[in-house]
């Protein structure tokens, strides 16, 4: 058995990771996952939580949360999709028109 | 008391009419102006019933007072009403307004029907603003007319205008936002109740608090006024604007700073008021010393126009921070005679202007020969700005002098006094080189005199010039008892503040915030008895003397009687 | 009658309404100027009856006060429009609407023809009207508007001729020389308003009320202060030292004007006031002295300065001052009666000697107008052996001319005797009585020089005129002539009824008429130097050797005049060549103007300048503009943090986060 | 074995988001038949739709319903802040078909994804759960990811689009996880529940977690209100995003993060709360500042008032820190106000546009007063109540936040903000400079207004001016709906 803070540890790893991600990829794609990794890391957190805690009510937040990202997934998608129609690139540096 | 709401009428009579105009066909330029001035007109023919009506009796008048607003702590109510500090400032309004908008008859062409609604609009909110006895509706009216009079000046002023218009506005917006924090805190200070302002007279604030609230209003008023430094937004703003919003600026819209300090920034906060008496005074005698040497040397006639209302205006400041009968009285018939001969000669630079389109003084000279009727107005318009006796300038200037001279500023009352020397040299030399010499510039050798309207619009200022000069007594006498109740009830609170450590230091020398003690009129007294006591002000007999102020000494006295 | 005493100053104001509303449609100048002159010559109907009835009276009921109306009441402070008459405001208004009918009656003939003329008679009846009020105001404050109103007419008419900028400089300079004294009048009213009420809570301006209480007035100390506060307001109306410079300047109005200014009204204002309000001159020795040193020296040094004046209006206008400066000696020596004596018998000679050079320079203006000569009339270089031509102006200017020197049996020899005399025997200077008394001397001699020189240049001799000119020169017409006729009458008589005590009882008990008459005016001042034993010498036989040596000086002044002027021409020259730096600084007026342009003129325009471009457009208005400046500058710049890269963003809200939670871990 | 309790299930507490959710479904089957140039229709059926909600909102008031096990209030509270996002979505979609039209991608899908985000915003607005806000506002996000990038051709949009979404899934990232441990430390993702345990339980004040989690979720929210330093994305989105969608994006979604943020912090911190109003403190200056700094020197009226919209939430940030009654109805005066002003003003632009976002610049106002008076009247009014003038309802909104920080004693904080206050005079008067005080640099056309513009421009005017007069009635409403 691990404690608690061993999940919790992994988890804001893990969310780390998704932060400097979001602040150093330059793929849109990418940056998208890194948020996606922050997210499953907070789930893991969630899971960990509601297990210690004995309540269920952070695994049905997890579920949400699962659902939500996949709906902002397909959206995402879709806006990159129409943004490579008109730009032809998806990185981050080229999202730059409307500055100042 | 039911009776008609005359002051509601009043205030929004003009608003009716710009709400007509609205509806005029845009380009029958002869209707809309006609209407306006209609409507102006009654304006003050309806304003006339206050006079009649005036009950001299220190009270505020005409009261109407309606819950508005009630939301949680706050309650505003309509509450209006006048007393005789206010009474002569509505009528000022009201009379000057058709002259204004007679003045521009000829001069704005273009966008007449936006002009005159701005015209009525503004005389919306500078009525309001003076029969607002509740804070927040004062407020409101406050910044109201400062909407009017930015477009008066961005559309139709001179050739810097946006400039002017944006300086104006956000220079008058800083001061006022600062006033409504100051005001906010007051009104929690007072408690649950409504934002009235007499509600607020009856409050003891600590001496720390009234300094901040203070500065807030004092810094609002300030801006208005203007007082230096605070003063050049309005050389820009007068020189950019049409000669209608020049004339109502002069006339009526800095009065709404002085007004300010006597109606809420003096009696509400009596103790900051002698503490900032000093800074108030160099400020108001640096202005009249300052703005009268840059009024010297301008080139502009409309500038220097400006700059004597800085002067001016100085003069009145001094007059209502003495803080006695004289001063006060002085400063508000001040306060008159500016808006008459101000704008007066805000309307005479404005003929020149129309027929020559320029105000440099250069461009002139010998006009008198050209021009005798307009010379002999200017001259004695010239006269009354100097404060001629006679004329309406000197009254006014005469009693702020007295009572700066008999308050604790009697050293600034004696610099001041100097600035009727300045004043006469600035305005001389720019009546001489605009009227007198050799008519030398071809372009003035055209020029026609004074049609009738012109006329029309000078014969009544010229009249009042005189009128107020001679016979200022209906002016003062109406004025007094609010003066006096206004005075009473700041010095009042002044000696409370001042009795209270006493009281503390000594338990049994009485109540702690009594009343002061009173004392009997020291009729004949003698000399001793009145050092003495200097001067405790009783509610009862504001006659009894100049308090506040150490008496003369005569510290020579002993050795020349040898 | 005393009831109808408004009527004085009234009728003309009525004057100056009808010739100012409508005096351009009348165009008529018999109709204007008459009505104009009717106006004063009513006013000095009412005048004599109310001296009649003043004269019918006992000395101690001889003061009445008619109140009008209530002018200001604002707190302790009132000011009753109100009438004041005794025997000092009744002389005065004999003497102002006397002369001044007589000059209207004047003008009538001399501006003929100006373009204007309504213009003119309209200013000169509101001139009198102001100079009424100011000697019938029975309050500081009524004075007051009297005070400033000959101020202002005196700035209308000395800048009548518009067109002309030296006129018109020197009518503003006329009133704002008189501001000046006027800062100084509001600051001894507010003094000795302020002083009274609050110490004795006498809170009043009204000279009845303050009469009534003079004993509260302290000796010494504020007194001095408030004395001298009046006094700077004297100084200015009645030009003298250090505010003179604008009344040799005033000579650029019309003539007429200047005899009024000069003679009947205005400069005479200063000598009234100190007049009226002697009970507190009286209290303030340290005032007396200021006020006697200051008249002796302007009395010298407006004299010099006459001597070597070539225009015919400038040395009689530095005369005025030197004159004015006797009265003020007069009244610094406590002597408030001799000092007004002077002023009424000065009216009559200077009024008649002003008429008198108005008439020369009339005849001059057309003879040099007759050959198209554009010399000056009024130089006097110019002129010459008038007498011939003009043999009524030239008997009345000598007969003035003689006044004014001192000669005996001539108006000014009794006034101007009685102001030496006291000089010499006044209780109050002490041993300065002396020097005051050589410095009056003096410029009295000096006087009856210049005077001298000035009938010589102009009436005797050969002309210097040419023969057309001279062709053309006239006697001035019967309007003219006949006021001078009067004023010189009253030149050489006038003084009569003020014979000295100890002339009268040479002369077979003549009766000091007028020293009797002004008795309740000064009865305070009297009373106070009785009881505070301040007694002036009293001594006959130095007041037969004064009066001796002051008639001598003036022989000697005349004489020498004559020695340079007639019989010896060449010497004047001679000596201008000899001392060139001395006649160019006498004959520039010692510089005067020009060190007040530099001390206070040009350094006021000059901070004027540098307050406006200086101060206000780059430090106060820069403040407000940079402040808006900063705002925008940093706009401009904190804008590009704004970069539009998501990253950037991203970083932003990272750094905000671990800012705002490194905040809460690590307090 | 457990046994799980199915929560009480209230159909009532949710009634109005039903009966949204139902219209906008509707609208989407009805989509397919409507032919492509007549989508206009849609608008006013989602208007029909809107007014129904509206009326069914409104009719809960003073019964508040509690449903889902405590999950979600319709309190008064709730109420009052669907009101103002029932109406910032109609207004919006009053604007929506003339733009539309214009930019040539009216497709029909526009209206029915407005009015799911609506739904989403509701549940902002009445959720007590944690779960329950996070969706409502991941509802919002992700139809607002879609709207801000509608307009597929335009680059710009796009941009938005995918700006607002990136950043917007990155703060979600935090939010979420603020959730989380406040879940961890307190035991519940109901708001009440997480207050209780805190009030029990006093130790987990000093819990990182717990504070920790409440400053993140503070943080999401900051982001979604556009604070300082969470601001950036909000010019870019809102220059770049359709101009209907910039108007509803700067009330409604602002008005319901808001109404979350205040829900949240007041019902399950209120142990925090001298942490949270000092954090709230400095958001409140920076955001104030930073918006009206850079918004002096823009010329696209779509990106001042972007940054404007930003000072504004600060504004409102301001009666949030001042935590008492007046400062709670005075955000929910605020936001009201601030919706029909902003979207008045964005109507105006709206109006003026050209295709493809032409005429967007201050200097393209130019002569407009003359022009056409009473759109420049209109705007006029509108600037004038978001400068804070009387009396317009920005002014008494106005009044009352800096009314409720003074009387919390934060005097400097209203000094502040109304020295803000006069700084942004200067920007909002700069339109108006152009609009009357230059001439017009080339004729202007007009492409007319449409009823449903019109329509949105009297009831943004009216209100304005309703507001600014007579806000008692608005007032009292807005004080008993902070009495929870």
């Amino acid at each position: 058995m691990l404690a608690l803070n061993n999940y919790l540890i992994v988890s804001a790893i893990l969310f780390s990771i998704g932060c400097i991600g979001v602040l150093t990829k330059r793929n849109a794609i990418v940056i998208f996952m890194c948020v996606e990794l922050m997210l499953n890391a907070v789930n893991l957190s969630f899971i960990a939580f509601s297990r210690y805690l004995g309540n269920l009510d952070g695994q049905i937040f997890v579920f949400f949360v699962m659902t939500v990202a996949a709906a902002e997934a397909a959206v995402g998608l879709a806006l990159m999709i129409a943004f490579y129609k008109n730009r032809e690139s998806i990185d981050v540096e080229d999202i730059n028109v409307m500055k100042l | 008391m039911s009776q008609l709401p005359l002051l509601s009428i009043l205030t929004f009579l003009p608003l009716i009419g710009a709400i007509l105009l609205l509806f005029m066909p845009k380009n029958s330029h002869g209707a809309i102006r006609g209407l306006a001035l209609a409507v102006s007109a009654v304006t003050f023919v309806a304003s006339i019933p206050l006079i009649t009506g005036f009950n001299p009796t220190g009270g505020f008048q005409f009261v109407e007072n309606v819950p508005w607003i009630a939301a949680g702590p706050f309650q505003m109510s309509y509450h209006l009403g006048m007393d005789g500090i206010s009474l002569w400032l509505i009528i000022l309004t009201t009379f000057i307004m058709p002259i204004a908008i007679l003045s521009t008859w000829t001069a704005v062409e273009e966008k007449v029907k936006e002009y005159m609604i701005c015209l009525l609009l503004l005389e919306v909110g500078m009525i309001g603003s003076f029969v607002a006895l509740d804070l927040f509706l004062f407020y409101i009216y406050w910044e109201v007319m400062l909407i009017p009079m930015y477009f008066i000046i961005g559309i139709w002023g001179g050739k810097n205008r946006i400039y002017a218009a944006v300086k104006f506005f956000i220079y008058t917006m800083v001061g006022s936002l600062l006033m409504l924090v100051a005001l906010i805190a007051l009104y929690f200070k007072a408690g649950a109740g409504d934002f009235s302002i007499l509600r607020f007279y009856e409050l003891n604030l600590d001496p720390v608090t009234q300094t901040w609230m203070f500065l807030a209003f004092a810094l609002a008023f300030a801006i208005k006024v203007p007082m230096f430094p605070l003063h050049t937004w309005l050389p820009d703003a007068h020189t950019e604007a049409p000669t209608a919003g020049s004339v109502i600026l002069a006339a009526v819209l800095l009065k709404m700073g002085t007004y300010g300090y006597v109606r809420f920034a003096i009696p509400l906060f009596p103790d900051a008021q002698a503490k900032f008496m000093p800074l108030i005074a160099t400020l108001s005698v640096i202005g009249i010393v300052y703005a009268s040497l840059v009024a010297m040397v301008q080139q502009d006639v409309k500038k220097l126009v400006a700059y004597s209302s800085v002067a001016h205006l100085g003069f009145v400041m001094m007059g209502i921070f003495a803080l006695n009968q004289q001063g006060v009285a002085g400063g508000m018939l001040q306060m008159l005679n500016h808006g008459v001969s101000t704008g007066a000669l805000f309307l005479i630079v404005g003929f020149i202007y129309e027929r020559r389109h320029t105000r440099m003084i250069s461009d002139f000279g010998g006009l008198a020969k050209q021009m005798p009727i307009f010379a002999t107005i200017f001259m004695i318009v010239t006269f009354s700005s100097i404060g001629l006796p006679g004329t309406n300038g000197f009254v006014g200037e005469f009693l702020v002098l007295l009572g700066a001279f008999e308050s604790s500023m009697r050293p600034w009352a004696i610099i001041a006094t100097s600035g009727v020397i300045l004043s006469a040299v600035y305005m001389l030399w720019m009546f001489q080189r605009v009227m007198f010499g050799e008519l030398s510039n071809p372009k003035n050798q055209n020029l026609k005199d004074l049609n009738a309207r012109e006329i029309a619009i000078m014969i009544p200022l010229v009249v009042l010039i005189f009128v107020m000069g001679v016979y200022p007594r209906p002016f003062l006498d109406t004025m007094a008892p609010s003066i006096d109740n206004m005075i009473a009830q700041a010095k009042k609170k002044q000696a409370v503040a001042m009795n209270v450590p006493a009281g503390m230091i000594n338990p049994h020398a009485g109540i702690p915030g009594a009343p002061p003690i009173t004392m009997p009129a020291p009729a004949g007294e003698a000399a001793p008895a009145a050092q003495a006591a200097p001067a405790v002000p009783t509610a009862a007999n504001p006659h009894a003397g100049i308090p506040g102020a150490p008496p003369i000494e005569a510290p020579a006295a002993a050795p020349e009687n040898k | 009658m005393f009831e109808y005493v408004w009527l004085i100053p009234l009728f003309p104001l009525i004057g100056v309404v009808i010739n100012g509303l409508f005096g351009k449609k009348i165009k008529n100048e018999a109709v204007i100027g008459g009505i104009a002159t009717l106006a004063v010559v009513g006013s000095f109907v009412v005048a004599c009856g109310i001296l009649f009835q003043l004269l019918s009276l006992p000395g101690e009921e001889r003061h009445f006060v008619k109140t009008v109306f209530t002018w200001i009441q604002c707190g302790p402070f009132k000011a009753d429009m109100a009438f004041l008459i005794d025997p000092l405001s009744a002389l005065m208004l004999m003497v102002v609407t006397g002369v001044g009918s007589l000059i209207h009656l004047y003008s009538i003939g001399y501006m003929h023809g100006e373009e204007g003329f309504y213009r003119y008679f309209t200013y000169l009846n509101l001139f009198t009207f102001s100079m009424l009020l100011l000697v019938s105001g029975a309050n500081m404050l009524v004075m007051f508007i009297g005070w400033e109103g000959v101020g202002l007419c005196s700035y209308l008419l000395i800048g009548y001729y518009f067109h002309k900028k030296s006129a018109g400089d020197a009518g503003k300079k006329a009133f704002v020389m008189n501001r000046v004294g006027d800062f100084g009048f509001l600051l001894g009213l507010f003094t000795l308003f302020y002083y009274m009420g609050v110490n004795h809570n006498v809170w009043t301006v009204d000279f009845t009320e303050l009469a009534k209480h003079a004993d509260l007035i302290p000796v010494g100390g504020v007194t001095t202060v408030v004395c001298l506060c009046f006094f700077l307001g004297a100084t200015g109306k009645s030009a003298q030292i250090p505010l003179y410079t604008w009344l040799p300047d005033a000579m650029e109005g019309p003539t007429p004007v200047s005899a009024l200014i000069h003679a009947a009204t205005m400069v005479t204002a200063g000598v009234y006031m100190i007049t009226r309000m002697n009970y507190v001159y009286i209290k303030s020795p340290t005032a007396l002295l200021v006020v006697a040193c200051v008249g002796a020296a302007t009395a010298l040094f407006a004299a010099t300065i006459g001597t070597a004046q070539n225009d015919i209006k400038r040395v009689l206008a530095y005369s005025t001052v030197s004159q004015l400066g006797y009265m003020f000696l007069a009244l610094g020596c406590g002597a408030f009666g001799a000092g007004v004596f002077h002023l009424m018998t000065h009216a009559f000679f200077k009024a008649c000697l002003f008429l008198g050079s108005g008439s020369v320079i009339h005849a001059m203006h057309h003879a040099l107008h007759a050959e198209h000569s554009s010399a000056d009339p009024q130089d006097m270089r110019n002129m010459g052996g008038l007498r011939k031509k003009m043999p009524i102006t030239f008997l009345t200017f000598l007969i003035a001319t003689i006044a004014i020197a001192g000669i005996p049996g001539f108006a000014g020899f009794f006034s101007k005797d009685e102001i030496l005399w006291q000089a010499y025997a006044n209780p109050f200077h002490g041993p300065v009585n002396f020097v005051l008394w050589a410095v009056g001397a003096t410029a009295a001699g000096l006087t009856a020089f210049y005077m001298f020189r000035l009938v010589f240049m102009t009436f005797f001799g050969e002309t210097r005129l040419s023969e057309k000119a001279w062709h053309h020169l006239h006697e001035s017409p019967i309007v003219i002539t006949l006021p001078l006729m009067v004023l010189a009458a009253l030149s050489a008589l006038g003084g009569w009824i003020g014979v000295p005590k100890v002339l009268g009882e040479a002369l077979g008990g003549l009766p000091n008429m007028y020293e009797h008459y002004m008795e309740p005016v000064l009865a305070y001042s009297t009373e106070y130097m009785h009881t505070a034993g301040l007694h002036g010498l009293h001594s006959e036989a130095a007041e037969w050797g004064l009066m001796g040596v002051s008639v001598l000086i003036a022989c000697c002044g005349i004489a020498v005049a004559a020695a340079l002027y007639v019989v010896k021409p060449t010497i004047p020259a001679a000596f201008t060549s000899t001392f060139p730096a001395l006649h160019r600084a006498v004959y520039n007026k010692w510089y005067v103007d020009e060190i007040y342009d530099f001390l206070f003129v040009n350094p006021c325009k000059a901070l004027g300048q540098f307050l406006w471009k200086g101060f206000d457009v780059v430090v106060v208005d820069g403040i407000v503009n940079g402040v808006a400046a900063v705002f925008r500058g940093f706009s401009g710049i904190l804008r590009h943090v704004q970069t539009g890269f998501v990253h950037n963003y991203a970083y932003s809200m990272v750094l905000g986060v671990v800012v705002i939670v490194a905040c809460y871990l690590f307090r | 074995m457990e046994t799980i309790a199915i929560p009480a299930i209230n159909l009532a507490a949710i009634m109005p988001e039903v009966i949204l959710s139902v219209v906008a479904m509707v609208l989407l089957l009805v989509n397919v038949f409507v032919p492509s140039e007549n989508k206009g229709y849609l608008a006013y059926l989602s208007i029909i739709g809107l007014a129904i909600t509206a009326a069914s909102t409104v009719s809960g008031w003073g019964a508040p319903q509690i449903g889902f096990g405590g999950a979600v209030m319709e309190d008064n509270f709730a109420i009052f802040f669907k009101v103002v996002l029932l109406f910032a979505a109609g207004l919006a979609i009053l604007i929506s078909d003339r733009y539309m039209s214009q930019e040539g991608c009216n497709s029909g899908e526009f209206y029915p994804l407005m009015l799911f985000a609506t739904v989403g915003m509701m549940f902002m607005a009445s959720g007590t759960d944690m779960m329950v806000i996070f969706l409502g506002l991941e509802l919002l996000s992700i139809c607002l990811y879609v709207l801000a990038g509608y307009n597929r051709d335009s680059v710009k949009s796009n941009e938005a689009g995918l700006k607002y979404f990136l950043l917007g899934a990155f703060s979600t990232g935090f939010l979420l996880y603020g959730m989380c441990l406040t879940y961890g430390a307190t035991g519940s993702t109901k708001l009440a529940a997480i207050a209780n345990y805190a009030i029990q339980n006093q130790a987990v004040a000093s819990n990182p977690f717990f504070v920790i989690g409440m400053l993140l979720i503070a943080v999401g929210f900051s982001f979604k209100v556009a604070a300082a330093p969470f601001h950036m994305w909000t010019p870019d989105v809102y220059q770049g995003a359709p101009t209907p969608v910039t108007a509803f994006m700067s009330a409604g979604p602002k008005a319901a993060a808001f109404a979350a943020f205040l829900r949240t912090m007041i019902f399950a911190f209120p142990m925090l709360k001298g942490n949270w109003t000092e954090l709230l403190w400095v958001l409140a200056v920076l955001t104030m500042t930073v918006g009206n700094v850079i918004a002096l020197s823009q010329d696209n009226v779509k990106r001042m008032l972007a940054y404007s919209s930003i000072a504004h939430a600060g504004y409102a940030l301001v009666g949030f820190t001042a935590c008492n009654a007046e400062g709670a109805a005075g955000i929910l005066f605020y936001m009201l106000s601030y919706t029909f002003m902003n979207i008045g003003a964005f109507a105006v632009v709206v109006l003026i546009g050209k295709k493809g976002e032409k005429n967007g610049n201050v200097q393209d106002l130019a002569g407009l007063g003359f022009k056409r008076p009473l759109l420049a009247v209109l705007l006029s009014v509108f600037l004038f109540s978001l400068a804070g003038i009387p009396p317009t309802a920005g002014f008494i909104g106005k009044f009352y936040l800096f009314s409720a920080a003074i009387k919390s004693g934060y005097i400097g904080l209203a000094i502040i903000g109304v020295l803000n206050s006069a700084a942004s005079v200067y920007y909002y008067l700069r339109v108006m400079v152009y609009m009357y005080f230059k001439e017009p640099q080339e004729d202007y056309e007009w492409a007319g207004v449409t009823p449903a513009v019109a329509l949105c421009l009297v009831i943004a005017l009216v209100s304005t001016l309703v507001l600014g007069v007579v806000p008692g009635t608005v007032l009292e409403l807005a004080q008993k709906a902070v009495q929870f």
